[in-house]
């Protein structure tokens, strides 16, 4: 298939082509001939049942896991084809929040949050809180408040809780300022005030700043009230692609049994 | 500009490779040098640095100096003669063997490769009692504490060393076991360590120091012995000024004899 | 949770206490005179290169003349490091969880064990060989004895230093579980550590075939030994043959691990 | 994901592959024959006991005629084994990340950098001597290299393991983040294996403290040279002082450092 | 205080008596005070914000941490006492469900679960299931198809999914027969129908064999519908402890303000 079919026209800002993921070792693949564009600023909720590969998808979309086919879009760059510099560059304006969160346990939350400003600022005084820039530390606990969490932020990383940690997890993605945010069940953790909070947040960043958001998530109210559509992984492929206001939470239901 | 002294494998004289002060001041002070001293404990690295400049004097066994003259051309500044330096085959008093040519298809240790005193020598006494050791014999190269061990055990039929490890292994032992030993064989007198002197070094500080040695001998000997318990090691020591390289030849004979031709090649043949 | 009051930047740097700052001004003090101490010149050691390539010329090209006796020490060298290595390894795992700081059954064994295992890396070869020459004899079973001690001192540390950086989580688990100790160890201590551990199992075997010299002094032959004699007598070409197979002996024996190590870390149990 | 089919239970082993079989009873043979070869006897072991025990009380008491001069050697050998060891940790550190299998920028480098360091592995310390006596002479800078080698050989294997052992979420959330590589090494594998890399850099040190019979090698004298030479001279009660001055040292060490480690681990950046 | 007038009475499943914890190094202590008891066969959630220090007070509960002050009773057993064999029966009677899950990475899924047998069989043959009796390997399958995952028996357990794996710490929850069950958030990364599942299966196991069940929840409705009380840990206390029927998720939300 050549490029120019697959590129994509102005205002898609991911587009995901025939992707398939088969792990070594799997009798089944985890899903195959994915296909799906998100438009700029659009909110996309990813559901499917426990390992029904979403976790996967958005790695494979990031290419931190390889797919074993198809081909991924950020704007106008194919990741597939990309390495160092260049990858770096189209993964650094995603903001991408892990299911497992993934800090970094022996430093502090400061210094967590401020590591994703690295996305836009290639120096050294972005590793260690110590020795960073005023207006980059000042922002990072900014960061932190957006979450409620500003007052933690000397505290180590491996002595957080769980919701705690998780929380740092999205400052760190909201320090990126990312165009797109990849959301790996960012609310899971949090208590029911802070993950309506925090699904606010992102809300209103694509409201004002049309940062496209595509969000896994369980919560299936969530994926009905902060999403415009709705994907749905199942037996091994795509097998829901609808816009939010035309499904309920109770039909969503359907998708588990 | 301070000339480089280094001192390697003398057996007997390990005292100096760290009492080496006295000595060192000593020596300055005879022959208006300063002196790096640098006692060295492998006579590999020593001759290696002699070779390459980095290193003015050497002082060494006559093993050394016969490789030393293979491997580059240095100098004899003086000789240092010990009274007693002589190699032995020992056994246990117990043992069957009396004569040395019954060693024959026994075990025997010695000392590392290229030690004068307890490997070459030893040899040397097998070959002169018709024995060819590397075929008629079983050689254990080891440290000779641990021949001694394995002497008393039983493992080794003889060992061979020099003869003031004997006396040192003897003081260790019990009184009424000090007697349990036999000597078989003993050498007559090994070749003289000697100082040596890298081809670099200028004539005039060679002469500079072998005056000065000459002079002072018996202030230097002295000196050697500060050392307190071992001063009675080195009594009869002396300095030598006419040591020629066929002395060597003796040495050289034995390398012959302890499988490496290579070391035997005598100058001037 | 939600305190709303502004909230301020922690400071860059936690002020150090005064003790700590001591400590620390004291390391950079007793470094920079070790340093000054260490003599380094960078640019004597760059005029000095062509001297080394000179040295690394004479071992080209490394000698085959004794190639057969070479590679037959080289075997016997692996078989008993094998031993000594796996006895070793098998007595280091106990030791290793006795002294580790979680699973220790008392502060007081751990300090001990602790101890105990520096002291046994303390203790050179040589003492160890004489201790075991005097109780079995020279020849490979003291040899082998030698090793396993190298092993313990080494090995034990390394385990018990996985042992304390296996991630707490997965062990406190089995605890509430209400698992004994021994189960917790391992259930989760074990596989969670055992690339570490295998690693530095094979690292003791490297190290073990590498350190064989102790094999030579015990009279049980092996590699180490004609190492040794090789470059006393300036045999640099043949040393090099010995480097080179020891090296490629060790490049073989990590290409069969790493192979057996990837199939067994992948095993589902 | 719900398949509601009757599930059966997995089998208790998976089969081995025929290669994997064979290979494992090839090593089960090898270690039999190793095994036997080594001529293990526990009884002769247990007999022997006595005359170990005899051995040791050689070595009691400790001789105190040469305390002073010893602490000065120890004093030495710890300020080169430091700067050794500091030196060899800074060159080990890109090694290690060049070598690790994560974060090499190629295969390639990879395998050349591994079989680089196994390689300055292999090679003996009288090797090196030898190499950095040609280049720059007897003395401590000659020696420091030595030791810088030793660490190296050591330090970059185990910094690299390390490394690659280091949980894979918080580097791939970095580089997620679009970090370079640099940075994720900084950022994140540091922090996490920084407690394994105190310990093998410590480790290192201890190493660099106990193997300084190179110091001697090299004529930068040390405590190596002179446990070397009261050994030579038979003397274990001066060899007992000198182990026990290293352990206590050794000791010292840990301590000293274990402190600084939980105080450094705590801090917060 | 005597242990005498602290002894719980007859049918009192746990008794917490003046639990307090402070971190080393923290300004407030996590919670301070904190008593009640639970009599067998109640279901208990816990709420609270995010490090409101649920985890925590779990954790003291069976020593897994150590309390500052306080005592905990099992039964007639004051935890506290305890030590070695003493200590691991008191523990094994209770089947404990980390928030991270816990599980050993590198072992299969099987003999993870096959783990919680231990706490009634101190065989070394429960180590692997490759020398496990064959009636306590099926029963660990039995355990597993509770949580619908018998299918991936063999897999590592490194390499579930996040769902999944919080499943297999279930199940290993569960082979222990437990009398009691802590549960810190034990659905949160479950798929709604899974959640669902899990949490009728602790119902029933607590109305027909009257399991003693304490869990801690973010989804409010969860703590309203499958629990017979509520505990709410806030501002460094209990500041709620209701019977649940009195309440509704709504009224709840307050906690979180
Ligand atoms: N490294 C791996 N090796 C093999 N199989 C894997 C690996 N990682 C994940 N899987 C499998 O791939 C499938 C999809 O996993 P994934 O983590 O994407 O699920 P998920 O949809 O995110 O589920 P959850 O809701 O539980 O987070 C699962 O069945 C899982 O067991
Ligand atoms: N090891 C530790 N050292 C210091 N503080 C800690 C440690 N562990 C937890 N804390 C703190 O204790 C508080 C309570 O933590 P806990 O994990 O019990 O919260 P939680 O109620 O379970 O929260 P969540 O809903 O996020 O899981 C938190 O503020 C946390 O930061
Ligand atoms: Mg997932
Ligand atoms: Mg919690």
């Amino acid at each position: 298939m050549s490029v120019s079919i697959n590129h994509p026209g102005e205002g898609v800002a991911l587009r995901v082509h025939g992707l398939s993921k088969c792990f070594a070792g799997a009798t089944h693949p985890v899903w195959s001939d994915v296909s799906f564009d998100i438009p700029q600023g659009q909110r996309v909720a990813i559901i499917g049942g426990n390992g029904a590969g979403k976790s996967t998808l958005l790695r494979c979309c990031m290419r931190l896991i390889e797919p074993d086919t198809g081909e991924v879009y950020f704007g106008n760059h194919n990741i597939s084809g990309l390495r160092g510099q260049a990858l770096s560059r189209v993964r650094s304006r995603v903001g991408f929040i892990f299911q497992k969160h993934n800090l970094v346990n022996r430093l502090s939350v400061l210094t967590n949050v401020l590591h994703g400003g690295m996305a836009w600022a290639r120096t050294p005084r972005m590793w260690f809180q110590g020795i960073a820039a005023c207006e980059h530390r000042e922002y990072a606990l900014h960061c932190l408040e957006q979450v409620k969490l500003a007052h933690l932020s000397k505290q180590l990383a491996g002595e957080l809780s769980g919701g705690q940690s998780q929380r740092v997890a999205i400052a760190r993605a909201l320090m990126q300022k990312p165009d797109m945010i990849f959301a790996d069940e960012p609310v899971a953790s949090l208590d029911p005030q802070a993950g309506e909070d925090v699904m606010q947040v992102f809300s209103n960043l694509a409201h004002t700043q049309s940062l496209t958001l595509v969000f896994v998530t369980h919560h299936l109210e969530h994926a009905v009230r902060y999403a415009d559509r709705v994907l749905g992984l199942q037996n091994f492929g795509l097998s829901l692609d609808a816009a939010s206001h035309s499904l309920s939470a109770s039909q969503l239901r359907g998708m588990y049994d | 500009q301070n000339i480089k002294l280094a001192v390697t494998d003398l057996v007997g004289l390990e005292e100096l490779q760290r009492e080496f002060e006295p000595f060192k001041k000593e020596l300055e002070r005879v022959t208006g040098l300063g002196i790096d001293f640098l006692p060295v404990t492998n006579r590999t690295a020593a001759l290696e640095a002699l070779r390459f400049k980095k290193v003015d004097f050497l002082l060494a066994g006559p093993a050394e100096y016969v490789v030393m003259q293979k491997r580059a051309n240095a100098k004899v500044v003086v000789g240092l003669y010990r009274p007693n330096y002589y190699s032995l085959v020992v056994v246990k008093a117990d043992s069957p063997i009396f004569l040395i040519q019954e060693l024959k298809g026994q075990r025997i240790g010695v000392g590392s490769v290229g030690s004068t005193s307890r490997h070459l020598g030893p040899i040397q006494l097998l070959a002169s009692a018709g024995l060819e050791p590397l075929k008629d014999t079983q050689i254990t190269h080891t440290n000779l504490r641990l021949a001694w061990e394995g002497l008393k055990k039983g493992d080794l039929q003889a060992v061979g060393m020099g003869r003031s490890d004997l006396e040192g292994f003897l003081a260790q032992e019990p009184k009424d076991q000090q007697n349990a030993y036999r000597v078989l064989a003993r050498s007559g007198d090994l070749p003289n360590d000697l100082l040596m002197v890298g081809e670099h070094v200028p004539q005039q500080t060679l002469e500079q120091m072998r005056k000065a040695i000459v002079d002072h001998s018996a202030s230097l000997i002295a000196s050697i012995a500060q050392g307190g318990d071992y001063v009675k090691r080195y009594q009869g020591m002396r300095f030598l000024m006419s040591i020629a390289d066929k002395d060597y030849n003796l040495v050289r004979t034995m390398y012959r004899t302890a499988g490496y031709p290579e070391y035997s090649e005598f100058i001037g043949n | 949770m939600t305190e709303k009051s502004p909230v301020n930047l922690p400071a860059r740097f936690e002020r150090p206490s005064p003790g700590s700052l001591l400590a620390f001004l004291a390391f950079v003090a007793l470094l920079a005179w070790s340093i000054s101490a260490a003599g380094i010149s960078v640019s004597e050691l760059l005029t000095g290169l062509p001297n080394m390539a000179k040295i690394a010329s004479e071992m080209m090209p490394p000698a085959t003349d004794r190639l057969q006796p070479m590679m037959y020490s080289v075997w016997v060298t692996f078989q008993m490091a094998l031993v000594g290595t796996v006895i070793g390894i098998g007595i280091s795992l106990p030791l290793a969880v006795l002294m580790s700081r979680n699973y220790t059954p008392h502060q007081v064994v751990r300090a001990f064990i602790r101890s105990l295992v520096s002291f046994i890396r303390t203790i050179p070869d040589l003492a160890w060989a004489l201790f075991f020459v005097a109780s079995v004899g020279l020849g490979p079973f003291a040899g082998t004895l030698t090793l396993v001690m190298d092993t313990i001192g080494f090995c034990a540390r390394f385990f018990a230093e996985s042992i304390e950086e296996v991630e707490e989580g997965p062990p406190e688990a089995l605890a509430a579980i209400g698992a004994s100790k021994l189960s917790v160890i391992l259930c989760a201590i074990l596989p969670m550590s055992m690339p570490s551990l295998i690693n530095t199992g094979l690292f003791a075997l490297e190290k073990a075939v590498r350190s064989s010299v102790v094999l030579g002094l015990v009279g049980a032959g092996g590699i180490g030994a004609e190492l040794a004699t090789s470059m006393e007598l300036f045999r640099f070409d043949q040393a090099a043959t010995i480097i080179l197979m020891i090296f490629l002996l060790v490049l073989g024996v990590e290409k069969v691990s790493s192979r057996a190590r990837t199939s067994l870390l992948k095993k589902r149990q």
